[in-house]
C-alpha cells in the first residue's frame, strides 16, 4: 500500500517536471561553471555575443582578447600571475547579459559586454558593486566624466568624440574648417540611441563653420536604405554622407550609392562600420570607402606578431587563423591590452586577489604612453592613453582607413575631436544624470 | 465537512463552486509555492533574485496580461512589450520627474499603458486572428517611434531615462532581496486581481466572446466595452511590468529593451503556459525566459566535461538556439494547451488518487 | 451533413407521437389570463438582402404578449433571417421593428438583448470553454453590476450578487434537470444537453420575449418531449412570450397560440394552427418541398 | 530638381523595392493559403536558404550549388512538415504559430552552424550603374531584380493555374474538406507547399543576398513583409504582389515627403500606417476574403 501511493506521488510529479529539472540542472550546474580559479589566478569572467545578427564582428573581439590573454599567460602571467577566463554567451540580449551578470556576480574583474544598451542597463548594478563597466568607443557617452561615473568608461573615442574627428576629418579633406561653409553633410544613421548622439556635435560645428546638415534615420535593421539615398544623392545633393550604422545596415549604403550614383570618396562610416564584417558583403561595391578606426589595422604589430607566434601556431589560438588581424580581433587584442594593464597596475597597487574595485583603481592608473606601448608591442595599435580617477577616456583622436577590396588600409593620421564641443556635452550630459537619479 | 455545510445556506454548494481552488493538489501546490516564494528567496543569492526570479515574475505579469486578452477574451497582440515601454517611460517620469510616490507612480503606468491599450484595441471591434495581429504589430512600432520622438517624454538622443533611488515611503528598495520582494508583492496582488475578474462577470463575459461572440452579443454582452476592456486591462499589466523593469530590476527606462522580439517571447510564454490559465502564465514566463538560460549552463558544463577542443564556443551558442527550438517544438506536440493542462491533468489524478482519504 | 439528414427524418417521424402525447396535457393547465393582443413585438415589412439575393421580402406580423408565436417554413424559408434580424444581428434592408411600441430597428444586438429579447441558435451555440453553470451565468450578464474593480476585487458586493445570481442559476440548472452536468464542460455534453443548456442560458436572461431557432432539431423523440415540456413550462410560469421557429410543422401546432408561415423569404400564412394547416399554399409549400 | 522629378523617381524605386516585399510576402501567402498556418520561419528560411547557398558557392560554383541548396530547401521542407506541423494538425492557429518560432530557432542556430556567424557578398553579376531615363534615375540592378521577382511570381501563378498540383492546392485553400473528398491528399499537398515556400524563400534569399549582402539579419526582412500580408490579404497570391508594390511606393514617398516634416525615419512607420489605413477601411485586405459568420 504504502509503494504504491509513493509511486502514484512520484510518477506524475515527473510530468510538470521539465520545467523543475531544468531549474535544478541550473542550480546543479552554477558551481561547476563558476569553478573557481586556482590560487594566483585572476579569474576573469566575460560577457560574449557569438550568436545572432552581431556575432561577426562581436566573436572576433572576443576571440582577440582572449587571444591576447593567451599570449600573456604563455609569456608567464602578470608577473607570475595569469589569467583564466570564462565565457558567458549573451548574444546581444540585454536581460540574458544581465543573467549572466548576476550568474558571475562577485567575481567580475572588469565588465565588457561590447554592446551600449547592456551597459546601460548594468550601469546602476555596477556602481553598487563597484565593478568599472567599460565599452571601448561606445557606452555611455558621458562616463568619460570619472567623477560622476566613478564605474563606467568609454575607454576610448566615446561617440561624441568619434562625430567631432570625423567632421574634422571631412574639414581637413577640405582644406580647412573655413571651407565648409556652404558644404552639405547628410548623416545617416540608426534611428536609435547610438545613431543620435552625435546631433548636439553636428548641430554645434554646423553652427559655428557654416555648414548644413541634414539627418537620414534608419529604423533598425536598416535593410532597406534605398529612398534616404534617393534623397540624399537626387535632392539634398549632399557634398559628404557620414554614415553611423551598426553591424549589418553598414555594407547597405554602398550599393545604395552606387545605384544614385554618389561617390564612395565623399563617404565616411563610423568606426562601428569599419571593420572587414561591414564591407565584405557589398563585395567590389565597398572599394574606396573610408571609415574612421581607433586603432591601426593589419598584422604589422609586435604583439600581434607574438601571438601568431606562441599561440596560433602553439594550436592555441582561439579563432580561426584567418580572422587574426582582421579589425573586429585587433580591438579583441587591445581591449585585452587595456585589461591586463588594469590588472597589472591593480596587482602591482593592491595585491591579490583581485576585486572589482581594486582593477577599477588600476584602471585610473593606466599610462599607455609611447614608450609603454612599444614595450608591450603595440605602437601605433592604438592611441596613447592616460586615464585618472575623473578622466576616464573618451577623447581621442581617430584614424581613418580606406577599404581596397581585400584589406583596410590606414590613410590618416590620428585626427582629434573638437575637444571644446566634446567636453560641454559631457558636462552637460552628466549634469542631466545627475539631476534624473537626484544625485 | 459537516461545519462548511452549516454555514452555506444554499443546497447547491455555491460557495463551493466559488472556491479558488476546489483540488487538493493545487491547493497544496498553491501553498508550497507561497513558502518557496516568501521565506526561500532569503536563503537565495542575488544570482537567483536578481538573474531569474525578478525578471521572471516581471515577464510573468506581463504574460499575465496577455493571457487575459488572448487565453480570455480570445485576442491576439504582439504589442505587449510596446505597452511595457509605455509603462516603463510614464512611470520613470512621474517617480523621477514630479516625485510622485511608486504606489502610485505603478498605477500611473499601468493606466497610461491602458488608454493606450485601449486605443490599439479598437481594430479589433473589426478584425481578428492574424489581421488583428499585424495590427497591434503595427502598434508595437509606432509606439516605440513615439516614445523615441517625442521630446516631452525626454528620452533625449540615449532614448533612456534613469530613476532616482527607489523609495515607499522612507524604506529604500536597493538590495536585491528587496527588490524581489517588491516585485512579488505586486505580482500577488495583480494575480489574485486577474484570478478574480477572470471569474467574475466580466471575465465570463470574455471567455463568451472568445467562444462564440455571436452568442455573447445576443446575451447582451457588448464588444465594444469587453474588447477594449480586455485590451486595456492587458495593458495596464503590461504597462506595470514595465514599470517593474525600470524600479525593481534594471534602474533605467531604455526604450531598445522594448522591441518587438518580446513581444513575440510574451505571446510565446503564454501559449506554451497555456492559453487561459494564470498559473500558464507564470509556467511560460518560466520556460521561455529561463530554459535557454538552462540550457547555456547545461551544454557549457557537458562541455567543460566532454572537453575543449571538440566544438568551438560559436558552435556551442549556436546550438543552444536549437536545442531551444526543438524544446518548444516538442512542448507543443507533447501538449499543445499549455504546460498548466499538464499540471491540470496532474492535480486531477491526484484528486481521484486523494478520493476516498478526504471523504473520510 | 449525415446527421442532419438522418435528424430529419427522425424529426418527422417523432414528432406525430410528440404532439400527442405531450402537447394535450400542458395545454389544460395553460392559463391565459396575463395574455393580451397588445402586441409585444411588431415586424413591419422587413426585407432583408445579401447582395443580390433576397433573403426577406416584405414580412410583417405580430407577436402577442404572452403567447407561442411559431415561425414555420420549408428549409431555406428565411426563419433564421428572421430571427436574426430580430435579435438585431442583422439590419433589415427596408421595415421596421416595434417592441414594446418603440421603435428598434436599427438597435445592435446588445441593445436588443437588454430590451428583454433572449434566443437560441439553430446551430450550437455555447461558449464551449465553460462549464454548464458558468454558460448559464453568463445568460445572467445583464441584471449584474460587477464591473471591473469589483470584479478583480471580489469582496462585499461583488460577491453577495455573484451568489445571488448562482442562486437563480441554480433554479434554471434544476428546472431543466441539468444538475449531474452542472459543473462539465458545455462542450463535452451531448447535443441534446447542449441544446438544453443554451435555453437555460436564454432562459437565464429573464427576458420578456425568447426566440428559439429549431430548439427541437437533432433530437429524439424523448429529448423533444422534455424539450416541448420546458417551453411551454417557461411560457406559463415565466410568463415568457415565446417565438417558435421550427422546421416541421407538426411539433409545434399544438402548443402555438399562432403560426406565421414563411417560404422563400415571404409569408404565406398567418393564424392560429387549424387554418394554418389547411392553408393550400401551406400544403403546396411543404408538399413540393417533400416531393 | 523639382518635386515632380523627384517624387517620380521615388515612385520608381519604391516600385521597384516593392516587387521585393512581394518576394518575401509570398512565401507566408502560400503556406498560409494550403494550411492557415502564419508561418514566422519563412525569414529563417530566407536566411538558412541564401546561407547555403553562399556557402556552396566557393565549393561547388554557382550553378550546382544553387540546384544542391534547392535540394536542402527541400529537405528542410520536409522536416518541417512532417516533424513540427504533421503531428499538430488540428492544434490551434496560435499554437502553430509559436512552433514556426521553434522552427525558426532551429534554422537560424544551424544556419549558423554550418556555415558560422561571419557574412558573405553575394554577387549575381548584375550592372550597377544608374540609368537615366528622360532625366528620370532608375536604379539598374533594382531593375534587374524586379523583373526576376516578376519572373518567378509569373512562373508561380502558372504552377497554380497550369498544373494538375497547383490546382489542387488551390481547391485546398477554397475549401479542405471538399478538396479531400476529391481525392485531394492534403498531406502530400502541405508537403508540395512547404518545399515552394523554402523555394521562394531562396529565391527572395538571392535577391535580398545581391542587394544587402547574406547575414544574419537577412532572417529580420520578414518582418518587412507583414504589412505586406495585411494590405493584400494573407490568403492572396495576386494581394501580396499588389500589396508589396504599394508599400515600396508608399515608404519611398513617405521618407521622402512626410519625412522632412517629422524629423525622418518614417519609413518603416508608413508600412503600418498603410496598413492600418486599409484595416480601417478593407479589414480583410485587397484581395483577401471576408470571413462571414453564420449563425
Amino acid at each position: 500500500m504504502f509503494m504504491k501511493r509513493a509511486s502514484i506521488r512520484l510518477s506524475p510529479a515527473l510530468v510538470p517536471g521539465v520545467l523543475a529539472a531544468s531549474m535544478l540542472a541550473t542550480v546543479s550546474a552554477l558551481p561547476a561553471q563558476t569553478s573557481i580559479a586556482a590560487e594566483g589566478e585572476i579569474y576573469h569572467p566575460m560577457l560574449v555575443t557569438r550568436t545572432g545578427p552581431f556575432a561577426s564582428a562581436a566573436s572576433g573581439v572576443s576571440s582577440g582578447q582572449q587571444d591576447y590573454f593567451a599570449l600573456v599567460n604563455a609569456n608567464g602571467g602578470i608577473d607570475g600571475v595569469k589569467i583564466k577566463w570564462e565565457e558567458c554567451e549573451f548574444g546581444y540580449k540585454t536581460p540574458r547579459a544581465l543573467e549572466c551578470y548576476e550568474r558571475f556576480r562577485g567575481k567580475w574583474k572588469i565588465v565588457y559586454p561590447n554592446s551600449t544598451p547592456v551597459i546601460f542597463a548594468l550601469s546602476k548594478r555596477l556602481t553598487e558593486d563597484k565593478v568599472l563597466g567599460i565599452n571601448l568607443a561606445g557606452g555611455r557617452s558621458e562616463s568619460t566624466d570619472g567623477k560622476t561615473f566613478p564605474y563606467l568608461s568609454p575607454v576610448i573615442l566615446n561617440f561624441w568624440s568619434q562625430a567631432a574627428s570625423t567632421i574634422r576629418y571631412i574639414a581637413q579633406q577640405e582644406g580647412g574648417e573655413a571651407k565648409l561653409k556652404g558644404k552639405k553633410i547628410a548623416f545617416v544613421h540608426l534611428d536609435n540611441s547610438y545613431g543620435r548622439q552625435p546631433f548636439p556635435i553636428f548641430d554645434a560645428r554646423a553652427k559655428k563653420y557654416g555648414f548644413e546638415w541634414k539627418s537620414w534615420p534608419l529604423a533598425w535593421p536598416a535593410l532597406e536604405q534605398s529612398a534616404a539615398w534617393v534623397d540624399i544623392a537626387r535632392r539634398f545633393r549632399a557634398d559628404w554622407a557620414i554614415q553611423w550604422n551598426y553591424g549589418q545596415s553598414c555594407n547597405v549604403p554602398m550599393t545604395e550609392m552606387k545605384k544614385v550614383g554618389f561617390p564612395i570618396e565623399k563617404f565616411v562610416g563610423t568606426l562601428w562600420c569599419g571593420s572587414e564584417e561591414d564591407v565584405t558583403p557589398a563585395g567590389d561595391l565597398a572599394k574606396g570607402y573610408i571609415s574612421a578606426n581607433y586603432h591601426g589595422v593589419g598584422l604589422d604589430f609586435p604583439v600581434i606578431q607574438e601571438i601568431i607566434e606562441k599561440v596560433h601556431d602553439k594550436g592555441k589560438g582561439n579563432i580561426e587563423r584567418n580572422r587574426v588581424g582582421t579589425v573586429a580581433y585587433n580591438r579583441g587584442v587591445l581591449t585585452g591590452i587595456i585589461i591586463v594593464e588594469a590588472f597589472r597596475n591593480a596587482i602591482k597597487n593592491a595585491g591579490m586577489p583581485l576585486d572589482g574595485k581594486k582593477v577599477r583603481d588600476g584602471f585610473r592608473m593606466i599610462k599607455l604612453d609611447g614608450k609603454r606601448l612599444k614595450e608591450l608591442g603595440a605602437e601605433g595599435l592604438l592611441p596613447e592613453l592616460v586615464f585618472s580617477a575623473t578622466y576616464h577616456g573618451g577623447i581621442e583622436p581617430q584614424l581613418f582607413q580606406r577599404w581596397d577590396g581585400k584589406k583596410w588600409t590606414t590613410i590618416s593620421d590620428w585626427v582629434p575631436p573638437y575637444e571644446d564641443v566634446v567636453r560641454a556635452e559631457i558636462k552637460r550630459a552628466a549634469a542631466e544624470y545627475k539631476k534624473q537619479t537626484k544625485q | 465537512m459537516a461545519l462548511s455545510d452549516a454555514r452555506t445556506p444554499s443546497p447547491h454548494g455555491l460557495e463551493r463552486d466559488m472556491r479558488y481552488l476546489p483540488r487538493s493538489a493545487d491547493r497544496l501546490a498553491l501553498f508550497l509555492l507561497v513558502v518557496l516564494f516568501l521565506f526561500v528567496p532569503p536563503f537565495l543569492g542575488d544570482y537567483w533574485l536578481k538573474g531569474i526570479l525578478v525578471p521572471m515574475l516581471i515577464l510573468s505579469i506581463s504574460a499575465l496580461g496577455l493571457n487575459v486578452l488572448t487565453g480570455y477574451a480570445g485576442l491576439i497582440s504582439l504589442g505587449q512589450a510596446a505597452f511595457m515601454a509605455v509603462g516603463a517611460f510614464a512611470g520613470v517620469i512621474a517617480y523621477g520627474r514630479y516625485g510622485i510616490p511608486i504606489p502610485l507612480t505603478l498605477l500611473i503606468a499601468g493606466l497610461t499603458a491602458a488608454i493606450v491599450g485601449a486605443v490599439v484595441g479598437t481594430p479589433s471591434l473589426r478584425i481578428k486572428g492574424l489581421y488583428l495581429l499585424v495590427a497591434t504589430l503595427a502598434a508595437q512600432f509606432i509606439i516605440v517611434w513615439t516614445i523615441q520622438r517625442v521630446p516631452w517624454i525626454g528620452a533625449g538622443s540615449m532614448v533612456t531615462i534613469d530613476t532616482p533611488p527607489v523609495f515607499i515611503g522612507t524604506w529604500e528598495i536597493d538590495t536585491a532581496l528587496e527588490q524581489y520582494y517588491f516585485a512579488l508583492a505586486v505580482a500577488a496582488l495583480l494575480t489574485i486581481f486577474a484570478w478574480n475578474l477572470t471569474r467574475s462577470r466580466i471575465g465570463r463575459a470574455w471567455m463568451a466572446i472568445r467562444d462564440h461572440d455571436v452568442a455573447a452579443k445576443v446575451m447582451g454582452i457588448s464588444m465594444l466595452r469587453y474588447k477594449l476592456l480586455a485590451f486595456m486591462v492587458s495593458a495596464f499589466y503590461g504597462g506595470i511590468a514595465g514599470a517593474l523593469v525600470v524600479f525593481a530590476w534594471v534602474g533605467a527606462a531604455n526604450v531598445q529593451e522594448y522591441e518587438l522580439e518580446l513581444s513575440i517571447q510574451i505571446l510565446g510564454m503564454t501559449i506554451i503556459g497555456g492559453l487561459g490559465s494564470i498559473l500558464g502564465s507564470y509556467l511560460g514566463a518560466a520556460f521561455i525566459a529561463l530554459l535557454p538560460i538552462a540550457i547555456s549552463i547545461g551544454m557549457h558544463n557537458l562541455y567543460g566535461i566532454v572537453g575543449g577542443e571538440i566544438v568551438s564556443a560559436a558552435v556551442l551558442a549556436n546550438a543552444e538556439h536549437v536545442v531551444f527550438g526543438v524544446l518548444i517544438v516538442l512542448f507543443l506536440i507533447f501538449e499543445p494547451l499549455g504546460l498548466a493542462h499538464i499540471w491540470r491533468r496532474f492535480s486531477a489524478r491526484f484528486e481521484i488518487w486523494l478520493g476516498p482519504a478526504v471523504r473520510t | 451533413m449525415n446527421r442532419e439528414a438522418d435528424s430529419d427524418a427522425d424529426r418527422r417521424f417523432d414528432s406525430a407521437h410528440a404532439e400527442d402525447v405531450v402537447a394535450d396535457e400542458v395545454r389544460d393547465t395553460n392559463p391565459v389570463c396575463y395574455r393580451s393582443e397588445a402586441p409585444i413585438l411588431r415586424t413591419e415589412c422587413i426585407s432583408l438582402s445579401f447582395g443580390g439575393v433576397r433573403a426577406l421580402i416584405d414580412v410583417g406580423f405580430d407577436v402577442l404578449t404572452g403567447e407561442i408565436l411559431s415561425i414555420i417554413g420549408p428549409n431555406g424559408a428565411g426563419k433564421t433571417s428572421m430571427a436574426n434580424v430580430i435579435s438585431g444581428l442583422y439590419r433589415p434592408t427596408s421595415g421596421r421593428i416595434f417592441f414594446k411600441g418603440q421603435d428598434r430597428t436599427a438597435s445592435s444586438p446588445q441593445a436588443v438583448a437588454a430590451l428583454g429579447i433572449a434566443r437560441t441558435f439553430q446551430n450550437l451555440a455555447l461558449f464551449r470553454g465553460l462549464t454548464v453553470i458558468e454558460n448559464i451565468l453568463v445568460g445572467r450578464h445583464l441584471h449584474m453590476r460587477t464591473g471591473l474593480f469589483a470584479g478583480g476585487i471580489h469582496w462585499g458586493p461583488a460577491r453577495r450578487e455573484e451568489l445571488e445570481n448562482r442562486r437563480r442559476v441554480e433554479e434554471i440548472v434544476e428546472f431543466l434537470n441539468l444538475t449531474e452536468y452542472r459543473t462539465r464542460a458545455a462542450d463535452t455534453l451531448p447535443y441534446g444537453l447542449q441544446k438544453r443548456v443554451e435555453l437555460g442560458r436564454s432562459l437565464a436572461a429573464e427576458p420578456a420575449m425568447l426566440i428559439l431557432d429549431e430548439p427541437m432539431a437533432g433530437m429524439n423523440r424523448q429529448e423533444k418531449e422534455d424539450m416541448v415540456r420546458v417551453v411551454v413550462d417557461a411560457n406559463v410560469d415565466l410568463k415568457t412570450t415565446i417565438i417558435l421557429i421550427e422546421h416541421d410543422m407538426s411539433v409545434v401546432m399544438d402548443i402555438s397560440d399562432r403560426v406565421v408561415v414563411l417560404d422563400h423569404g415571404e409569408k404565406i400564412a398567418e393564424g392560429d394552427a387549424e387554418t394554418v394547416r389547411q392553408d393550400e399554399a401551406v400544403i403546396r409549400a411543404y408538399l413540393g418541398q417533400d416531393a | 530638381m523639382n518635386d515632380l522629378i523627384y517624387g517620380i523617381e521615388l515612385t520608381i524605386t519604391g516600385l521597384l523595392i516593392g516587387s521585393m516585399y512581394s518576394m518575401v510576402a509570398l512565401g507566408f501567402v502560400l503556406i498560409f493559403k494550403a494550411s492557415s498556418v502564419f508561418n514566422f520561419a519563412q525569414g529563417a528560411m530566407t536566411l538558412f536558404a541564401a546561407l547555403t547557398l553562399v556557402g556552396l558557392i566557393p565549393l561547388a560554383g554557382f550553378w550546382v550549388a544553387l540546384l544542391l541548396t534547392v535540394a536542402v530547401m527541400c529537405g528542410v521542407a520536409v522536416f518541417a512538415e512532417r516533424a513540427i506541423f504533421r503531428p499538430l494538425v488540428g492544434a490551434e492557429p496560435l499554437v502553430i504559430f509559436v512552433a514556426t518560432l521553434g522552427l525558426a530557432f532551429i534554422l537560424e542556430g544551424s544556419a549558423q552552424i554550418s556555415w558560422g556567424t561571419q557574412p558573405h557578398g553575394l554577387k549575381l553579376g548584375l550592372p550597377v550603374e544608374p540609368l537615366m531615363i528622360g532625366g528620370v534615375f532608375v536604379s539598374m540592378p533594382d531593375f534587374i531584380s524586379a523583373l526576376a521577382a516578376a519572373f518567378f511570381v509569373v512562373l508561380l501563378v502558372l504552377f497554380f493555374h497550369k498544373t494538375r498540383i497547383g490546382l489542387g492546392l488551390r481547391a485546398i485553400a477554397d475549401d479542405h474538406v471538399a478538396a479531400q473528398s476529391m481525392g485531394i491528399q492534403l498531406r502530400k499537398v502541405w508537403t508540395i507547399v512547404w518545399v515552394l515556400a523554402g523555394i521562394v524563400a531562396l529565391a527572395a534569399g538571392m535577391l535580398w543576398g545581391a542587394r544587402i549582402g547574406v547575414h544574419f539579419a537577412m532572417s529580420l526582412i520578414a518582418l518587412k513583409a507583414l504589412p505586406v500580408l495585411i494590405i493584400g490579404g494573407i490568403e492572396s497570391i495576386p494581394g501580396a504582389i499588389v500589396a508589396g508594390l504599394i508599400v515600396g511606393v508608399a515608404e519611398a514617398l513617405g521618407e521622402g515627403f512626410i519625412g522632412p516634416l517629422v524629423g525622418g525615419g518614417v519609413q518603416d512607420i508608413m508600412a503600418y500606417l498603410v496598413a492600418l489605413l486599409f484595416l480601417m477601411f478593407r479589414p480583410y485586405g485587397l484581395f483577401g476574403e471576408e470571413m462571414i459568420e453564420r449563425v
